[in-house]
């Protein structure tokens, strides 16, 4: 791409892919030996298992709990899956439902080897790898069907704690214009050790991630789709302490697009930093499977650190998330990277340098739908200022042709947003795009000037410090706090202890499946 | 056990969520939390005094929860407030009546039908706006040929002759024009409304269409961006019209309100 | 100036400002032979008379209309005032007071031949001459001790109707960081053939122009000025009926900037063109003196007409208004001609063509303080959108490098300022061109772009139509509707009876003085 | 005469246009215009009816002269509407008292000063954000060394120990971690507000230390953008702050506040 708007040096480029090549390629080598509670539960939802007990504990954490007191997890669920199954013949819905009773137990029936357990499996196996092949090839057909927004996608959240509320919200929101309606999570759901069950009402600041609200969401988003003749994505959350066991429920409900950064949940939520690694190779396996847009969330670097000073930060771990992704079969076409619009609006020229951000993370990920983040960190309760600050963050979008523009709200820093408060930024982002539709063909950087300037010296500072990460691992990078400013340490966090080395009997198909089966 | 986090324990919203017609409340995110937003300015300094007062004006508007998001002070002794708050007071949609224009709306072609069928000869329209008013745009886009937002205006109907006087015409001098050009119809715009001068100014021309006698001779049409059907009728006009009024929702009333009066033709 | 940004052709331009040269010199050939009631109520004020009768008829009017009556107002009223104050050596004030009682009247006394009524009036010159000459220095004198704000100048207008009020609302703004404060004249005073007396408060829309309230708010506006270190400018309207009256009463309080357009009272207040272009001469010629920048009404043609089909009448009206102005002494430093942002919101890279425009009636123009007005037809009621609108109107401004920035208020289509709408559109500005400071400089439009494309396309039409109203000659063009489809016949509109033919006695020795005098 | 135009002689605006802070109104343009801005939606479809509903509400809340000025379907049954009235409720602002934090305000210098003469040791402070909460820029600001805004964080204080919990700290171990570090001031920020989860979190704290018989042993502050000191107060805190609120404003109210009370050393 010698045809860069700000003049870059796609060398470096390069070099700081390879050097994050290198820096997932030694995470792999450690993820590629360990499992965790939540990959073991996802692979009992991908064996079908589903529901709660009369306690109302998910029937996967059942199982799961069960081998982890053992002390066997590392041995693998599906293991023991294929020995239950064996002689009688039941499903393993029945299994866990005979262990919820206390009818069966896991240990006893250790009788056919780790391959012939496999081989039991199969069948089910394949039959859970369509159900997911069909929701894929189900939103393929829609999206021929009805068409669909162009890009940058109007994206908007909804999260009114109630997931029928939800559904009346991003309804209104599709009529409107927004082509991805994103469900916030409630407060606190990335801590959770289970995905909670049902339909749910009651949330602080979003609605619970569970299979019977996505199920709930996706078909409101089909019924406006089919009135409005257009195809909405639906987004979800896989960050936290289930992120494969999101990532799988999405794929059964048919989601589009998932929240899924391999280091969020690191720095964000001090989850420990084995335990996200590894979760997050499952999880993009099944996205990256599923036909799934992922979204990283380097936009929160910024949130905390200051986005002139720490925007290097943001394009490294892009490079970061990238080469993990694609370890994990993710295309680029399906990696909405993240950056955002945070540089403080008091700071001269603010918008040429967010410009310059922009443009480059564009250049540097040219397939990739770009997730474009807006202002947060200075919106205030002067919700007209605020109005504003959302549209040049729309102009620096539709001027860059970002891929993915979650909109701002002009309420940002007063409440979760109201059915009128996204009418009022889809307009905004309508108006911009329309207004400004051509303007990226038609005006050109100056050389030498300060937009080019800045471009080559955020590169210039993500390159050394990803040299820098290299050499000391990732690993020591995060506890070192290269990242936002956060040190965590290896063994800190939350979910440490939900990780196990696996065994010679552990046994997971779906990752060759998912990697070359599509 | 890792249930036990208690998140589904906490306080339930303690408002009824269901919609009720006889007693409707603002919309927030949830059916019946009363979310409304507020801005105004206090002519106080500002300081937690200042907000407090806020917060009580909230409260005697009848908010709940009553929140000052943003306060600035402008300028000494003025402070600007941001504020929500949940409104408690509701409204009772089901009673609600307005009066509307009853005319049933045609386009041009079959206005210039319905005329020719029932009327038999052009029916005249003279247009101004009027006072010191110098608006001409409301005016011109329900009169000029070429209209307004692709409908064409009355001068292109073939069934009308339409008199367009142009602005800052004195209510004398419409009375006076439209006698003498027999007028079937007279069509009034306001746009300035500082201070109430359109309801003085249109009051005045019906007055004096009274005082004239040919109150009952013309119809009497008023519109502007802050004309309502609702109003006209109180200042006496036969219908009034508001934004996003074109000239075939004016041809049609009057063609058809002329018909029903059975005036004598 | 050969380093445009959308390589216009300047061979083109200087034909068309040429064009526009013959133009206004054929108006001026007709000029010179005539005067008004305006301009001799003018010569009244300039000789001191001010003031109202018992009947609250204002002094000059009196005088003047008296004159009018016998049918001898083409013989000037400083012939007659001369002749009066010669005898007595009473003062043009006395004189009018005693006109007023009915103990003097004008045609009685025409003894002193025309040269040496003149030079009885000499020193009454010189002291309205100096009078005049010194608010100037005063004005330059504050702008060196204060300072003033940098380019855009962000303009407010305060009409409450009130002036006590207005000086509060104007006070705000400036501590707010507005630099021009224009107060917005009630509806109708244009078409009033006098000038109101003394302090006001009630009006409709806007608050009276009257001498008095200039001193009001001149002070208020001094006051602050101090507060804050910065010059705050005055501005008001001499349009209407009134031109070079007002002209002068701006003269002597201090005012800044006045607006002033040659037709734009012929087009929109339906004001006879012969009149018009009689009293915008002498109104000129007053503001020049006294360092008023003033500002022309280009911006009307588009509340109108539609701004992307008519942009080519606001350029040629604009190169009519420079040519009379440069006629009446006026350098192109003190020349705000006009211009908008009022392209419909919904038209696909409308923001493009704006800045199109914008850029190159900067470019036609290069020393004028071009001034730029916002959205105005296309706002609703629908205040946040509105207020972006008026962002991307600053925008502009600060891009293509305004001389004065009418700022748009979110409010435009609903009623005239608050005092916090007023707030909301200077911190609209403000942060706006701190965002994109230098983007001028930084920025480059596309060689064979639709952004260089458009600006040729306007110069073009522009250039045409000039062509055609030269041909024609302006009094023509304006019967025939060529600006703002608005058609004005010579005889009719207001005022026609307040012009007369100069007489052989005829006197006005100003004419010469402000052209050398400075 | 040219003076008979009669624009003088209109109405004149029949409010009172003093000022009088015993019957303060909102100020559009002119004192005691009572002017203010609404925005909401409503359940129920477009339409007249709608727009009547909109304008009875803002009677309802005590507005003369309701005017909708926008509004806007955004789902069927789903109305939005920008408005404006005139309130004629009135705040007696003369007799508005907020309860303020009262010590005076020193900076970093001289608050360590102060600790050196008053109370001669070390005072310790342990902060954190609680409950669910995942914000910690809050605390950060007021805590860590870099500080906020200019103003450098409890941490770089010569007389203070600072130990910042970080987020997502639940009140039980914040407590014992208070104990345990023998605290002086326990710092608690709370930002997300939803469904007043910020409340049932602090007053849970108050509770707990109560229990704990540790309430008077130290002093409690809470902050976050949603907080203010009169708030604080209701809950049982000493102290409440919000916005705008730096390191010096808190380390100045421990300090005095702590010697106020004459606790032991
Ligand atoms: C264009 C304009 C002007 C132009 C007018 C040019 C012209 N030839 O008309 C100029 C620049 C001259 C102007 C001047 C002034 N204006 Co002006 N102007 C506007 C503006 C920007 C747009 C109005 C418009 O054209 N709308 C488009 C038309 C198509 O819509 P409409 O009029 O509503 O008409 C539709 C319907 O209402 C209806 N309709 C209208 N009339 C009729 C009649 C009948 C019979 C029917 C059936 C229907 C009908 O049908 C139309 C089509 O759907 C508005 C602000 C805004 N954005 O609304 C201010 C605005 C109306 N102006 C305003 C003011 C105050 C003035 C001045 C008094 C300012 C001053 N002191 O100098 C002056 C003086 C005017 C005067 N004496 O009347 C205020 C009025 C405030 C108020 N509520 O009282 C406004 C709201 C701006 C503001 N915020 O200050 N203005
Ligand atoms: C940054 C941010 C985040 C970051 C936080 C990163 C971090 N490490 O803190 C991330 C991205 C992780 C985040 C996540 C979420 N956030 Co958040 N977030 C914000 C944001 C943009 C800025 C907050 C901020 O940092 N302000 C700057 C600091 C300096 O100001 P401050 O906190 O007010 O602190 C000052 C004073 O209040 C005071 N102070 C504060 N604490 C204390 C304590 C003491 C003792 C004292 C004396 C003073 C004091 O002093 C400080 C300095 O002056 C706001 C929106 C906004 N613009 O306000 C939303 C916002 C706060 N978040 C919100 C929500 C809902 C969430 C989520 C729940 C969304 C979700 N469902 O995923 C999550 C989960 C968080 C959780 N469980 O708590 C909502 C809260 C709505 C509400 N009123 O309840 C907001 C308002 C956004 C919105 N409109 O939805 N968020
Ligand atoms: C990648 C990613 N995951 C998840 C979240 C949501 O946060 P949580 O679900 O942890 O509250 C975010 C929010 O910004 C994010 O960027
Ligand atoms: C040149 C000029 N004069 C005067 C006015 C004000 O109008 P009036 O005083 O005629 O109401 C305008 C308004 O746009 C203008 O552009």
């Amino acid at each position: 791409m010698s045809d860069s708007k700000l003049g870059l040096d796609f060398k470096k480029v390069e070099g700081a892919r390879k050097m994050a090549g290198d820096i997932a390629g030694q995470v792999q080598r450690f993820v590629e030996n360990y499992t965790t509670v939540a990959v073991e539960r996802t692979l009992c939802r991908l064996m079908g298992i589903d529901g709660v007990d009369s306690d109302g504990i998910p029937l996967p954490n059942l199982l799961v709990d069960k081998l982890k007191e053992k002390g066997i997890l590392g041995d693998g669920v599906l293991y023991f899956l294929g020995n239950a199954i064996y002689p009688g013949g039941k499903s393993p819905q029945q299994i866990a439902e005979d262990i919820s009773r206390g009818t069966y137990d896991f240990s006893h029936h250790q009788t056919l080897p780790s391959s012939d357990a496999g081989e039991v499996l199969r069948p089910l196996i394949e039959q859970s790898v369509s159900r997911i092949r069909a929701k894929r090839l189900t939103r393929e057909q829609s999206i021929e069907k009805l068409g669909e927004g162009s890009r940058p996608y109007l994206y908007v959240i909804v999260a009114t704690g109630n997931i029928y509320e939800d559904a009346v919200q991003a309804q209104a929101a599709a009529r409107q214009g927004a082509d991805i309606i994103a469900v916030i999570r409630t407060t606190g759901q990335s801590l959770l050790d289970y995905v909670p069950y049902g339909a749910t009402t009651e949330g602080f600041g979003g609605t619970f991630a569970t299979q019977e609200n996505f199920r709930i969401m996706r078909k409101a988003l089909d019924q406006v789709g089919e009135e409005i003749g257009r195809y909405i994505r639906l987004c979800n959350y896989c960050s936290g302490l289930c992120m494969p066991e999101i990532a799988v429920m999405g794929a059964f409900e048919g989601l589009d697009v998932m929240l899924n950064d391999a280091l969020y949940g690191i720095l964000f939520r001090d989850i420990n930093m084995q335990r996200t690694l590894i979760d997050q190779y499952f999880s993009r396996m099944i996205n990256g499977f599923a036909g799934v847009i992922i979204n990283t969330g380097e936009d929160n670097y910024l949130t905390t650190a200051d986005a002139y000073e720490e925007a290097h930060t943001v394009l490294a771990s892009d490079f970061i998330n990238e080469q993990l992704a694609l370890i994990a079969g993710i295309p680029e076409e399906q990696m909405g990277l993240g950056h955002a619009f945070e540089m403080d609006p008091d700071l001269e020229n603010a918008f040429l340098y967010e410009l310059a951000q922009a443009q480059m993370i564009r250049e540097i990920f040219p397939r990739a739908p770009l997730k474009y983040m807006p202002p947060t960190k200075f919106m205030t309760g002067n919700i007209f200022r605020g109005h504003i600050q959302d549209a040049l963050f729309n102009l620096a979008g539709i001027w860059t042709g970002q891929g993915i523009q979650l909109l701002g709200m002009p309420t940002e820093a007063i409440h979760t947003p109201f059915m009128s408060d996204r009418y009022l930024s889809i307009e905004n982002a309508r108006y911009i795009f329309t207004s400004f539709r051509n303007i990226g063909q038609e005006v050109e950087f100056k050389k030498d000037g300060m937009i080019r300037k800045r471009a080559a010296e955020v590169l210039n500072k993500a390159y050394d410090l990803l040299e820098k990460v290299k050499e000391e691992g990732l690993f020591t990078a995060l506890e070192k706090g290269y990242f936002a400013n956060v040190r965590r340490s290896r063994q800190g966090g939350k979910g440490l202890d939900g990780v196990t080395r696996k065994s010679s009997l552990y046994l997971n198909p779906y990752i060759e499946l998912f990697k070359v089966n599509r | 056990m890792i249930m036990s986090g208690g998140l589904y324990s906490t306080e339930v919203q303690d408002f009824d969520k269901a919609l009720d017609l006889t007693k409707v409340k603002p919309y927030g995110d949830t059916m019946n939390d009363g979310k409304v937003q507020l801005s105004f300015t206090l002519p106080v300094p500002e300081g937690p005094e200042a907000i407090q007062a806020a917060k009580q004006l909230l409260r005697s508007m009848g908010m709940d929860n009553p929140q000052v998001v943003f306060s600035r002070q402008l300028t000494p002794g003025f402070t600007f407030f941001n504020c929500y708050g949940n409104l408690q007071h509701t409204v009772n949609f089901s009673t609600i009546h307005v009066p509307k224009v009853e005319s049933q709306v045609m386009d041009m072609c079959q206005v210039d039908e319905y005329i020719k069928e029932h009327i038999g000869r052009k029916l005249v329209m003279v247009g101004a706006s009027t006072g010191t008013d110098a608006h001409t745009v409301g005016i011109d886009a329900i009169m000029n040929m070429k209209g307004y937002a692709g409908h064409y205006g009355l001068e292109r109907y073939e069934m009308i002759e339409a008199h367009n006087l142009g602005s800052q015409v004195a209510n004398e001098e419409l009375i006076a024009r439209a006698i003498e050009l027999k007028a079937d119809a007279v069509l009034v715009s306001q746009t300035v409304t500082q201070k109430d001068i359109h309801i003085t100014n249109l009051s005045e021309l019906i007055e004096m269409a009274e005082a004239e006698g040919i109150r009952d001779r013309m119809l009497l049409v008023c519109g502007g961006p802050r004309i309502s059907h609702e109003l006209a009728k109180e200042l006496g006009y036969d219908a009034g019209f508001g934004v996003n009024t074109y000239a075939c929702d004016v041809a049609s009333f009057v063609a058809q309100e002329y018909v029903k009066r059975k005036m004598k033709t």
